[in-house]
């Protein structure tokens, strides 16, 4: 039941961060790291999804009033704009 | 105390509450939005310099994040396990999860030193480039944060340990705190090893 | 002023109508005048260092580290004279810390706890004044006492001056960490624990101003975004967060030793007589 | 802890008439070749002055902390007032021992460069003019103590609150000691000088007597009432 879950999201988090291992692979040539907008978009929302997961099940969110599971869901999606947004005005900057 | 917010005859067969003390949520919140200010300036100034990140990043070796994210996820499941165990009343159980989330936030920190033992070993130092800067700014910083953690573990297993005191509350007061330790190494993990 | 704050606890027989006869009442009768003294003293005290330290000797936000002898003199130049007189005023206020320490220290007395954390309280936030603020004060005096003084002379007080302001981390760093056990060992339910937790934020960008010792430029040195604009960010928000729950502390006194009462609804006001009572 | 003081007192004159550049105050407008010159000539009488200050500067915290004791007897509800004397009794200290300390570096290499001579002049002058704050601070809590102490048999008489807030008043031009290099603000000038120093001098003795009185009305009392 309850302990069950636990390991199914403790698995699918793991994944999810085995997931960065293929990405890696995938992207860089022979050892040399290139600039990847996929890759740092992806990065954050993967990690943003890990954090969601920790929040609803690992902290139990899930059970928590509604207030709380607005307020978490509500953080993500601010983190997310910020990250994302000082990502993509720096490189507008940067031209 | 909290969990006194009643059954909703509407909603599940479960009454919702706010695990531990809804301060600490406060807590988790604000930290983590002054992680997301320094996460910011990192991707900022990531993009002005992109190719001095991209080579000192290179040094970074990503098994061992990687291997150090499970290490942490595991810790946290373990915490998790401990809240349920001890919500049941199984306490000598509660109190030996309680210790291995202990051993694996131990091994996530001796897995750190090494690294930046490692990394020092390479050269690379926190006044060697502006991208080991961040580097070593956000693990230490977040180290700390483990090492407290430490210390709010301890007060979990002092609650667990004798029936005098066993407050839920507490355990899972320090339980949300351990979990905004994990989930912020996985935020710092995207971004110092894999973002590019 | 006091009076704002304090009218809803008077005496049946207060006699002034006016603000003045109301405020001159306060403040030989209040019950709680000595602890409305202290709180008033804190924030006149927080809204004169605003001022001086942003508008009148513009020192804040801090200048880069990283400028050159001739900027460094130049911004000197600039601001000669609102560095002489701001500076000036700083020394004749300073002492304005000691009700606000003590204002702090006695809310750690109300609680529960050992008198330890009162006076550790009282005396590192005592001593923090003076390498936090007072030697940067004087370092700057010097600095722009004498404009023809040799340019390296003038910028090795500058660093002494902005290093000795940003870099005094440890007595804020121990003093919060002390005022947050505090709260969350106490039983009196003085300040609500999300304080204690703000506490540690604030604790941890103690720890984070540290690189300003070792980098001359970029987001960790003095005027940096992480080493001073996120640091700012907390130490303001934690800063207004204390006052207003020191004030809501003084509302709720009640001169025990047990945990202090909650604040009546708003609607609900004070029956006069709990407080005649008390006096 | 009393009795100490006047030994303290007579060891602060005699440090005060030893340093040469206090009983007339060195000014502010001396060149960098002539606060040079001034140290390596006096080297001796500098250093042997600061030495003694140094031992004893720390002598006034123990009266500080006296008085504090003092307003913690007096009729208040809170020990606020008490502990604002004790936040202040470090400070003026510390502050002075920093001022000791430049004066000391000052004549340990005399032959160094001028300017960087004037430069720890400058520092140990401003430093001792503008200690002031937390004696201000002192005065004038010191003062409201004694206003609020209403009871039938007051600690302090009235006068005492009256006359630390002059005392005050007398100290608080020394803030802006360095905002001219003439005149009464200047740190050799009436005001910033002369009478904050001379401030100081009175209050230790005034404050003396008066605690001597205190505590000895007090030894009394408990005497009759055991």
């Amino acid at each position: 039941m309850n302990n069950k879950r636990l390991v199914v999201v403790w698995a699918i988090l793991t994944v999810l961060t085995l997931i960065y291992v293929w990405m890696d692979e995938a992207v860089d040539q022979n050892g040399t790291l290139t600039a990847s907008t996929v890759v740092t978009v992806s990065a954050i929302a993967i990690a943003l999804i890990k954090v969601r997961i920790i929040f609803r099940e690992f902290m139990e969110v899930r059970h928590a009033p509604a207030w709380l599971c607005r307020l978490t869901d509500g953080w993500v999606v601010l983190v997310a704009t910020c990250l994302l947004g000082s990502y993509f005005v720096g490189s507008a900057i940067a031209g | 105390m909290t969990h006194v917010a009643g059954p909703r005859p509407q909603l599940a067969e479960k009454p919702k509450f706010v695990p531990g003390q809804p301060d600490m949520w406060l807590f988790v919140l604000f930290e983590a939005l002054l992680f997301t200010g320094y996460f910011s300036v990192y991707l900022v100034s990531r993009t002005q310099n992109q190719e001095l990140y991209l080579q000192s990043q290179a040094d970074l070796d990503l098994r061992i994040g990687v291997v150090n994210t499970i290490v942490l996820l595991s810790s946290s499941w373990a915490i998790a396990r401990c809240v349920r165990a001890a919500r049941g009343g199984a306490y000598r159980s509660a109190l030996t999860y309680a210790f291995v989330t202990i051993g694996f936030g131990v091994v996530f920190v001796i897995s750190k030193v090494l690294e930046w033992i490692h990394e020092i070993g390479m050269g690379n130092t926190f006044t060697s480039d502006e991208f080991f800067q961040h580097y070593f700014f956000l693990t230490s910083l977040h180290c700390i944060h483990v090492l407290i953690g430490f210390i709010v573990l301890g007060v979990v297993i002092y609650q667990l340990w004798s029936s005098k005191r066993r407050s839920q509350e507490l355990v899972e007061t320090g339980a949300t705190y351990w979990h905004t330790v994990d989930f912020l190494w996985v935020l710092i993990f995207a971004m110092l090893y894999v973002v590019r | 002023m006091i009076n704002s704050t304090a009218d809803t606890s008077s005496e049946p027989e207060v006699p002034p109508d006016t603000r003045l006869g109301r405020f001159l009442w306060n403040c030989r009768y209040h019950p709680k005048r000595e602890l409305w003294f202290a709180w008033w003293v804190m924030v006149v005290f927080y809204q004169l260092y605003g001022v001086l330290f942003f508008l009148v000797t513009r020192v804040q936000p801090p200048p880069s580290p990283a400028w050159d002898t001739p900027m460094i003199v130049q911004w000197f130049d600039d601001r000669h004279h609102g560095l002489l007189a701001g500076f000036g005023i700083v020394f004749l206020i300073s002492g304005m810390c000691a009700p606000m320490n003590a204002l702090l220290a006695y809310s750690m007395r109300r609680m529960s706890v050992s008198r330890v954390f009162a006076y550790s309280y009282l005396i590192m936030y005592s001593l923090s004044a003076i390498p936090g603020m007072l030697v940067m004060a004087i370092a700057m005096t010097v600095g722009a006492l004498r404009p023809d003084r040799d340019p390296e002379l003038i910028r090795w007080l500058y660093d002494f001056a902005f290093l000795s302001f940003s870099g005094t981390m440890g007595v804020f760093l121990v003093g919060s960490v002390v005022w947050l056990v505090a709260i969350l060992l106490d039983k009196n339910n003085v300040f609500p624990k999300w304080f204690a937790y703000l506490g540690l934020c604030n604790a941890l960008t103690e720890v984070v101003v540290a690189p300003a010792w070792i980098f001359q430029r970029g987001a960790f040195a003095w005027n940096g975004a992480i080493a001073w604009w996120i640091n700012m960010v907390v130490f303001v928000t934690y800063t207004a967060v204390f006052i207003v729950l020191l004030r809501r502390m003084i509302e709720r006194e009640d001169f025990g030793t047990g945990p202090l009462p909650d604040l009546p609804d708003k609607d609900e006001t004070v029956p006069a007589g709990s407080v005649g009572a008390l006096r | 802890m009393l009795w100490a003081l006047p030994a303290i007192v007579i060891i602060w004159v005699s440090a005060f008439l030893l340093f040469p550049g206090f009983v007339h105050p060195m000014s502010p407008t001396m060149s960098a070749e002539e606060v040079a010159a001034f140290y390596r000539d006096e080297t001796a009488r500098i250093r042997y002055s600061m030495i003694l200050f140094n031992w004893f500067g720390v002598g006034l915290i123990p009266t500080v902390i006296l008085l504090a004791m003092q307003v913690r007897r007096m009729a208040h509800r809170t020990p606020i007032l008490s502990y604002c004397l004790i936040a202040c009794a470090g400070g003026p200290p510390t502050l002075f021992l920093i001022a000791n300390m430049f004066w000391l570096l000052g004549s340990f290499r005399p032959e160094r460069a001028p300017e960087l001579t004037q430069l720890l002049n400058d520092l140990a002058w401003v430093t001792f003019t503008v200690l002031v704050p937390y004696l201000v601070a002192q005065c004038l809590v010191l003062a409201l103590a004694i206003y609020w102490d209403r009871q039938d048999e007051p600690v302090f008489r009235t006068w005492v609150a009256h006359f630390n807030l002059l005392i005050a008043v007398a100290l608080a031009p020394a803030a802006f000691g360095a905002v001219a290099f003439t005149g009464p603000f200047a740190w050799d000038g009436v005001l910033s000088y002369w009478v904050k120093n001379i401030a100081i001098a009175v209050w230790i003795v005034v404050m003396g007597v008066v605690l001597g009185q205190t505590i000895r009305r007090r030894r009394v009392e408990t005497t009759v009432a055991a």
